[in-house]
């Protein structure tokens, strides 16, 4: 008896009936009306459920035939695994959004017939094996959503309403004539037979014949540009209306599509083509697109498109259940992830993009709401990444390198506007319109973000992934953002003690390079935790994001595999961009930060793929057996990896987002997650660096890296904006990475590396210390300060020990760093570059002393006199930094002898160690005697002063006391040099340091919107237009 | 004037500058306890003339002749120091109005001891002919102390170098304390001061 | 521990070599241009005078500790870089520290005492101090480049950065000397000295008409003695560092003297010829021809020398 | 001549003709006129031309009704006329008139809110 | 220069004063005219330079003259225009608006004569004394020997000569009368 409930046809039965039965039931009882209606529903939902049990437990699928005669004869349904899934996420699908939409449904009973009957045709089409039902059940469909879409009168909708059914009957009426003549040339309209006929179809009538057929299907599925009515629908059309035209109707045409496929054989390369245009158009114009559901319009067709570039691409060339789980994991993001969104746009009924502000102030949307996008934009862990990782792999295991830069791009482009739209509405607008929280039913949104997770963690765990790992992050920070409630300084505790036993867990099971950036990366973020401490307020969602970053740092340095790496890389990208986003104003540069590490991300993606393509596995440590591409894919890695460091050119992001974040997560920024670039570079080299016989890409490497460095500097020294001014210096910085790591010899990396560890000691010093000038000033601005020294003389030294340390003056340990840069560049033969390093070097201290003086010495502002120190929980951090420093200084050995003995595994060692005698081919250097020596020379002069100052009278004067031409300084602020500091240099130099790659940059994205523009002039919003685009895009597609 | 920890007042000062400039009074050096270096560092600081290049009037013309071929004073010793921090020796160039005064007293004053000043011209003496000029100081001494004083209107450099040489050999016979002098008397100097400095806009003792 | 005791007298009496040298050499160089100008000029001895009369001055100031502590960087910078460069040549007495670093220690050393001095001045709080030490390290940085590269290109065709090994390879007659074996790189590093010595036309540092004197502003008394006694040891030690890596060291105190006054007398002669540059103007300069010839030094290292 | 041809034509191609003429005729009608209710009688053209193509289809010339029970043999089967299209005729116009019925509605809805029937009123949205 | 005055005379209450060289002379005007002549002045007559504005204590008349030299840099030819002022209340329009240099003048004028010019831009910012707590010092009311004698302390034993006596003895005896 269950067993007959539970029959597939039931669903259409169930439809009808209760169909029939509502009217009548509505006359007694209003109420029992929709209890009957979702009882339908639900059990509609429920046979689907019952199917993907069984048939998942590997059931036979069902074959349904009616009128007792058997196929072609009659109509059959057939009933498997992929139709029960998708009718069960359509029918739940439509079950929320009918929940939710209740109030307008119910209005009219008539309305509530009509959306059953829709699901039912839905169903339908998903399910019939016979042609002309197919037909039936789409015009059932067709004219189900006509109306529903007009159905609350609204002046717009009803043109778009018209505007569909003009392009739907021309559909539906070329798809009638194709089954017509297919039947006539085949005999049959089953589509099974039909497929197994298709010999049968010949000559211009079955050429015409498949051509109608196929147009009509795709016309129902959006391709670019016969598309411009559904986009009109999903603007106007109810929200709910629109996620269900969205996800579960073009749910069902894919499926009729993938059904039809084997006819259009003949027409695969053209529909793959269609799907890129579309994928690719749709985002441009999404680009331009301000109107929100019409945007999650562009974002919907462009989904589908790429689905259906994914089975074209892939159909018949992977294992069915491989294409299912690439194709099944985009879509089901896509049906939960969009549906969703429509729910949520049609909720806050805010109608454009500009108005969705404010929503840090109710947090759970915020949260729902930024889940559901990174669903959308393929971030971990949801879905969509695992699918389009998987899609990348085997695109490129398949030689499809075109598709897979098309791809790319698309998603890019996507990736912008919709974050964009998440940006933006983290922003925080004064009006009372919008400032307020806001209260809507967040049960269903809820409800897809869990699906969104769950499905993500199904798909992971059917793709083999290891998931311990992967999830762990994630659930710490969910874990913390429990106790979110806590006062700051607790969460900072917290998060600290957590990040101190993840680290020592983390750190037994590396070793090598990977122990050493373990160290380096974890220990230093655990020390620049303690700094967060000095702040007394709540800060909301920060730690929970801290604790994500840092463990996703984990998992990235633990990964073996290219997909750990990349799900880290992603997983660290959108941590640190949330934090980002923790400061005050830091949102368009942080967007700007988010958009190139999409793109750069992309770029690995892409060398993945490339690796996998060759070895077929995704170890990493099989990396170094490929054969072919390996300039391309190291070259690739290179430009992710360095946009991810802010080298020259893609550093556009930098300066903006160390400027505007919070003070203490800027010193992990620079300190820590810049470094996950040199990480990369490093695990590139490791294992790519041998199979790469050409130097060609080393040498350009090498040369961007100096002129980074040389460049990144002269910024410096220009800038007003104390972090800025940091921040170029840590492109700077960078650049000599990059040039070192160019090297690829022992001396290189082992240099690479001591900079990073110096870097992450002396940059994390200053950024700290200048965080609580910062904190006491409340202000950036350098010539805003000065003569803080007095106030603030621990700060000043750290600062002062961090100038030492980061312009190589002998005898801390910056020294060794360019000591061993020279050495190492001589060595390989690099002397120009080597030049242009002590350039860069030497501009080093103009910056640097303008930093020491605008800051700490020179006038003091009247306003300053009452500062006091740095908080201490900021001093802490200092001064365990400091003595490192120091450690390191008095002793490189302790220092470099690891980094030597971790690189030594890959190249051999050239450095030759006599006690703390450390010798290279060309030079020698003892850093301890050096230590000695110093002090020597300083302590003697030192106490020649001393000894003469017995004898003489001194004085301790104040700031003003100063010669003055024979006059008295008149304020601080005018007797203070520190406003535009060098512009003589400026004058001599500043012309090499125009703006010139964020004017680049400006014109790329003026003109990806010039083109969306450009692409958007199709869309005429005139029913005939698209009528005839419809004619002639059925005569191309004829005649092509 | 003072304060109670003997400090000067700045009553000059507004109350936000108070804390920019130093209150501190001057106290008189002792010359080395020890004769013999006394005599050494008077006789080198005798033959290291460091002047003070502040042209405080029009005799301040006189001054670069000195330095050319014709005179080189350099030979002597003597050189032009930028900034009163590193010159010993304020050579004031003849007449010097209230507003100069002013600026005289505050580079003398930021000059390092032993300081010797040299008043050059009758207008530093008694005003010459200025005698009558409601704007122009009758008598340097009443301001600052003064070692020498060439007169004449205008001495020639020749007179300049005499007066050098007077000054070398007062500094070697250590009758030059005009800078101790100038510190002993300090309320008598600044009441005179500020008798003609109306506009007292500057701490009491300029650092 | 007797070695270090040994070694650290040595070093004191190099120092006070040098620093005798250095300051006779300031006077010299003094009354040779007052004899230009037909002038007597200063006696020998008045560098001497007018360092121990600072000494012996009465009262001084002090803006805070990094004033105080200013001079005496400013003095170990030009100590330190004097200990890390062997001045004769197999004189163990004149050998210094050498052992403790090569070449590009010593070019890092001499940023120490700048550094120092930059913080000194800065804390004196005094505008035309900071103007001056903008002025200087602007300089510095593009006058940097041609010697930076000269020395690479004598690093490279000696094949080693130590100073006493670059000396080593240029015994054995004058043409052994880099400025003949390798003359493009000997002009670069000598159009850089101009600027390293401060001499006009680039002297807009010190600027005296114009910015007082600059960073020493407010630098007077024993302070100033202090920088007087660096100027004195930092020159000879620059010297020293030219004559070693280019013109072939220094075998006796006597070879060293005549080198070193040689050498010296270079950016004397321009200074007295020429007007003073303005900071763009000089940068500009530097990175102009003479970055050039230090280009072409090395490719001539490359190219024909190591061929 | 002409006629001649004609009238030896087969009667299904006569009506295949005619479809495709009604076909395109509507095709026409909605492609150039504006007025909706011009349209909506376009589409309902285009559909009669479309169920005239279907019925051609499935016309034999000299084949008889297919009226079949188990009495008629076998071979017999291939002397009747195909009798599926005519079936899916009838679902289709059914399916036409519904679809008709549904742009009338719209069209009044249309004239009711816009008071205009023309489709060029109907741009508000494009991009 | 004539027709020059002819033509402000059609068009101003002006008198002509004197005319001291072909191409310099004087005028005099009202204190409320002074601002529309010069204005004409400088705008139709190409009067455009201003080279001073000097004031002239008559305290005989008990009156302040005000002269403004106006240059006419085409024909080379300067004109004066005398305002006459009240001395007991000596208020004069500013003209700074005309020059931007008249704003010196007048304070400098403000300072040393005590003229007031409303409107004037820093009028009353100190020109070239330090706190000066006097009357102006160049009104012939001001004695500077008294103030001297009070003010500085003056050393003894200075000896003043008669510079006209001195001249005839000493310097050139037997010259002159």
């Amino acid at each position: 008896m269950v067993n007959e409930l539970l029959n597939p046809i039931i669903i259409i039965i169930v439809a009808l009936a209760t169909g029939f039965l509502l009217p009548i039931v509505d006359k007694k009882n209003k109420s029992f009306t929709v209890v009957l209606f979702f009882m339908a529903l639900i059990w509609i939902g429920l046979i689907a459920l019952n199917g993907v049990v069984n048939f998942s437990s590997g059931a036979v699928a069902v074959e349904v035939i009616t009128a007792g005669i058997s196929p072609p004869f009659s109509i059959n349904l057939q009933f498997g695994l992929f139709e029960s899934v998708i009718i069960l996420a359509t029918t739940l699908i439509a079950i929320m959004t009918a929940w939710l939409m209740l109030d307008q449904l119910k209005e009219n009973v008539s309305t509530l017939v009509l959306f059953l009957i829709w699901v039912m045709g839905i169903d339908g089409m998903i399910m019939t094996r016979d042609i002309f039902n197919l037909f039936i059940f789409i015009e059932i469909t067709a004219i189900c959503s006509f109306v529903l879409t007009g159905f609350n009168h609204n002046s717009n909708a009803l043109s778009a309403g018209f505007k569909a059914i003009i392009a739907g009957t021309l559909a539906s009426s070329f798809f009638l004539l194709g089954v017509m003549f297919l039947y006539y040339q085949t005999g049959t309209l089953n589509i099974d037979d039909m497929v197994n006929n298709q010999s049968l179809i010949t000559g211009v009538i079955g050429h015409a014949a498949l051509v109608m057929v196929l147009t009509g299907v795709l016309i129902e599925l959006k391709p670019y540009p016969i598309n411009g009515w559904a986009l009109d629908v999903y603007q106007s059309a109810p929200s709910g209306i629109a996620a269900m035209m969205s996800v579960s109707v073009s749910a069902a045409y894919l499926f009729v599509f993938y059904k039809l496929l084997p006819l259009f054989q003949a027409w695969v390369p053209m529909i793959t083509l269609i799907a890129g245009l579309t994928f690719v158009v749709s985002n441009f114009i999404g680009l331009k697109q301000t109107v929100v559901k019409r945007l999650l319009g562009y974002s919907s067709v462009a989904q589908i498109a790429l689905i259906i570039m994914a089975i074209t691409l892939l159909n018949g060339k992977v294992s069915v259940s491989l294409l299912a789980l690439i194709t099944g994991g985009l879509f089901l993001n896509h049906l939960l992830a969009k549906s969703a969104l429509f729910w949520l746009a049609g909720m806050l009924n805010k109608t454009h993009v500009a108005q969705w502000t404010n929503l840090k102030k109710s947090p759970v949307v915020l949260f729902l709401f930024g889940c559901l996008l990174a669903a959308l934009v393929g971030l971990p862990p949801f879905p969509a990444f695992w699918a389009k990782w998987e899609l990348m792999m085997q695109l490129a295991t398949h030689q499809q390198h075109g598709w897979m830069l098309l791809v790319l791009l698309g998603s890019l482009l996507e990736a912008v506007y919709l974050l964009r739209w998440f940006s933006g509405s983290l922003n925080d607008v004064k009006d009372e319109e919008s400032s307020s929280p806001i209260r809507i039913n967040t049960v269903t949104l809820w409800l897809s973000t869990v699906a969104l997770f769950v499905s993500g963690f199904t798909i992971s765990h059917l793709m083999g992934v290891s998931i311990t790992p992967l999830f762990a992050p994630i659930l710490a920070a969910l874990f913390l953002l429990l106790f979110d409630e806590l006062t700051g300084k607790t969460k900072a505790g917290i998060t600290c003690v957590i990040a101190v036993f993840y680290s020592y867990d983390i750190l037994l099971h590396l070793t090598g390079i990977n122990w050493i950036f373990g160290l380096m990366l974890l220990m230093g973020s655990c020390v620049f935790i303690l700094g967060s401490m000095y702040r007394d307020e709540q800060r909301r969602g920060y730690f929970p994001l801290l604790l994500l970053l840092i463990m996703s740092l984990g998992t990235l340095l633990q990964a073996k595999t290219s997909l750990n790496f990349f799900y880290g890389w992603e997983l660290m990208t959108m941590s640190s961009y949330l934090l980002m986003n923790c400061g005050k104003n830091a949102l368009k540069s942080s967007f700007i930060y988010l958009i190139f590490s999409m793109g750069a991300a992309y770029f690995i993606l892409f060398a993945f793929a490339l690796v996998f393509a060759q070895t077929g596995t995704i170890q990493l440590d099989a990396m170094n057996t490929i054969s072919q591409y390996q300039t391309l894919i190291f070259a690739c890695f290179m430009i992710g990896f360095l946009i991810k460091l802010g080298g020259l050119g893609f550093h556009v992001w930098l300066p903006g987002v160390y400027s505007e974040t919070e003070d203490d997560y800027t010193a992990i920024l620079s300190g820590v997650v810049s470094k996950v670039g040199v990480f990369g570079l490093l695990m590139a080299g490791t294992h790519l660096g041998q199979t790469i016989n050409d130097e060609m890409v080393f040498y350009v490497l090498g040369w961007l890296g100096v002129i980074t460095a040389l460049l990144g500097a002269l910024m410096a020294v220009f800038q007003e904006d104390v972090k800025k001014l940091l921040a170029y210096s840590s492109i700077g910085q960078m650049g000599y990475i990059v040039a070192c790591f160019a090297l690829m010899n022992h001396l290189g990396w082992v240099t690479a590396m001591y900079l990073s560890v110096n870097h992450l000691l002396y940059k994390g010093l200053i950024f700290l210390a200048i965080a609580g000038v910062i904190y006491r000033t409340q202000t950036t601005l350098m010539y805003k300060m000065g003569g803080l020294l007095k106030n603030m003389p621990m700060s000043f030294f750290s600062a002062l020990i961090g100038i030492i340390a980061i312009s190589g003056v002998p005898p801390l340990l910056g020294f060794g760093g360019k000591w061993m840069l020279y050495n190492a560049m001589i060595e390989k033969g690099w002397y120009f570059q080597a030049g242009m390093a002590f350039f860069a070097s030497a501009i080093a201290f103009l910056y640097l002393f303008r930093f020491i003086h605008t800051v700490f010495l020179g006038q003091r502002k009247s306003e300053h006199k009452e500062l006091v120190e740095a908080p201490f929980s900021l001093l802490i951090p200092q001064v365990l930094l400091i003595i490192a420093i120091m450690v390191f200084s008095l002793n490189a050995k302790w220092l470099i002898q690891p980094l030597s003995d971790a690189v030594a595994v890959y190249y051999p060692s050239t450095l030759t160690w006599t006690g703390t005698f450390l010798q290279t081919s060309q030079g020698y250097w003892d850093g301890y005697l050096v230590m000695n020596v110093v002090t020597g020379v300083f302590l003697l002069p030192l106490i020649i002063l001393l000894l003469v100052s017995t004898t003489t009278k001194i004085q301790k004067v104040k700031q003003f006391n100063i010669v003055y031409a024979a006059e008295r300084p008149d304020k601080p602020e005018t007797t203070h040099v520190a406003y535009n500091f060098y512009a003589f240099y400026e004058k001599a130099l500043g012309f090499w340091v125009k703006p010139r790659a964020t004017q680049f940059w400006n014109s790329v994205a003026e003109w990806s919107h010039t083109m969306g523009s450009a692409c958007r002039i199709l869309y005429t919003g005139n029913g005939q237009t698209y009528a005839s685009l419809i004619v002639l895009f059925f005569v191309i597609i004829y005649f092509v | 004037m003072k304060n109670e920890d003997n400090t000067f007042a700045n009553n000059g000062l507004l109350p936000e500058e108070m804390d920019l400039f130093c209150n501190a009074r001057p106290v008189p050096y002792e010359p080395y306890s020890i004769e013999v270096v006394e005599k050494f560092f008077n006789w080198m600081r005798a033959n290291s003339l460091w002047i003070m290049a502040f042209g405080t009037g029009c005799g301040a013309i006189e001054l670069n002749p000195l330095m050319t071929s014709r005179f080189d004073a350099n030979r002597y010793g003597i050189q032009v120091r930028p900034t009163p921090r590193q010159s010993s020796v304020f050579v004031i160039g003849g007449y010097s109005s209230v507003k100069t005064l002013k600026r005289i007293i505050r580079s003398y004053e930021q000059m390092q001891g032993p300081k010797f000043v040299l008043a050059l011209g009758i207008c530093t003496i008694n005003g010459g002919m200025y005698w009558d000029s409601y704007n122009t100081i009758k008598r340097l001494d009443h301001y600052i102390p003064v070692d020498v004083y060439i007169t004449g209107c205008m001495p020639r450099p020749e007179a300049l170098l005499s007066g050098f040489f007077e000054l070398k050999r007062k500094i070697k016979a250590g009758e030059c304390d005009g800078a101790n002098r100038y510190v002993k008397n300090l309320d008598w100097y600044k009441d005179n001061q500020k008798r003609v400095i109306k506009k007292w806009d500057m701490p009491d003792y300029n650092w | 521990m007797e070695y270090w005791i040994t070694k650290i007298a040595y070093y004191l009496l190099t120092v006070s070599i040098v620093m005798v040298y250095g300051l006779l050499l300031s006077a010299v160089i003094a009354k040779t241009m007052a004899r230009v100008q037909g002038r007597v000029g200063i006696p020998l001895y008045q560098p001497f005078i007018d360092i121990m009369k600072n000494f012996g001055n009465r009262t001084a100031i002090s803006h805070g500790i990094m004033f105080y502590l200013g001079p005496v960087f400013r003095l170990a910078g030009g100590l330190g870089t004097l200990a890390f460069i062997p001045v004769i040549y197999g004189s163990e007495m004149f050998s210094n520290f050498h052992f403790a670093g090569d070449i590009l220690l010593v070019m890092y050393f001499i940023f120490f005492g700048q550094l120092g001095m930059a913080l000194g001045a800065g804390e004196g709080g005094h505008p035309y101090s900071a103007i001056g030490i903008a002025r200087g390290l602007a300089q510095m940085t593009s006058y940097e480049v041609p010697f930076a590269l000269a020395v690479i290109a004598v690093v490279v065709q000696y094949d080693t950065a130590s100073i006493s090994q670059i000396v080593a390879a240029q015994q054995g007659g004058f043409m052994n000397w880099t400025v003949f074996t390798n003359p493009f790189a000997v002009a670069a590093a000598m159009l850089a000295f101009l600027g390293m010595t401060g001499y006009a036309p680039f002297d807009v540092v010190m600027a005296p008409n114009e910015i007082p004197i600059g960073p020493a502003t407010e630098f007077h008394s024993s302070y100033l003695s202090l920088m007087q006694i660096n100027r004195a040891i930092f020159a000879g030690a620059k010297l020293v560092l030219f004559m070693n890596l280019f013109f072939g060291g220094a075998g006796n105190l006597i070879e060293l003297v005549a080198k070193t006054w040689a050498i010296y007398m270079i950016p004397v002669i321009v200074g007295v010829a020429f007007p003073r540059f303005r900071v763009e103007q000089s940068v500009r300069f530097f990175l102009k021809i003479p970055t050039l010839i230090g280009v072409l030094a090395i490719f001539y290292v490359q190219y024909i020398v190591l061929k | 001549m002409v006629i001649e041809n004609i009238l030896q034509t087969p009667l299904s191609n006569i009506v295949l003709i005619t479809g495709f003429f009604l076909f395109t005729i509507g095709l026409w009608g909605v492609l150039t006129h504006s007025n909706i209710i011009r349209m909506i009688i376009g589409f309902s053209l285009i559909s009669t031309g479309i169920h005239l193509v279907m019925i051609s289809i499935g016309y034999l010339t000299n084949k008889t009704a297919p009226i079949i029970n188990d009495e008629i043999k076998s071979e017999l089967l291939t002397s009747v006329v195909d009798p599926v299209p005519s079936a899916l005729v009838l679902t289709s116009i059914v399916i036409s008139l519904g679809v008709t019925a549904v742009m009338l509605s719209y069209a009044i809805q249309i004239h009711q809110t816009k008071k205009t029937l023309s489709i060029n009123d109907c741009s508000e949205m494009k991009w | 220069m004539k027709s020059l005055i002819n033509r402000l005379t059609e068009q101003f209450k002006v008198s002509l004063e004197k005319q001291t060289k072909s191409d310099l002379c004087f005028i005099r005007v009202n204190k409320d005219d002074a601002e529309q002549l010069i204005r004409h002045c400088r705008d139709h007559e190409s009067y455009t330079h201003l080279s001073f504005l000097t004031a002239i204590d008559r305290i005989e008349d008990n009156k302040f003259t005000l002269t403004y030299l106006l240059h006419n840099y085409q024909s080379h030819q300067s004109l004066g225009v005398h305002v006459e002022l009240d001395r007991e209340n000596p208020v004069m329009h500013s003209l700074h608006r005309l020059w931007g240099q008249m704003a010196t003048y007048q304070r400098e004028l403000k300072e040393i004569y005590g003229i007031e010019f409303p409107g004037s831009p820093r009028l009353n910012d100190e020109f070239f004394l330090e706190g000066w707590d006097q009357i102006p010092p160049m009104r012939k009311e001001f004695s500077t020997v008294e103030f001297c004698e009070e003010r500085f302390p003056i050393r003894e034993g200075r000896q003043s000569t008669d510079a006209k006596q001195t001249m005839k003895v000493e310097i050139y005896p037997g010259r002159g009368e």
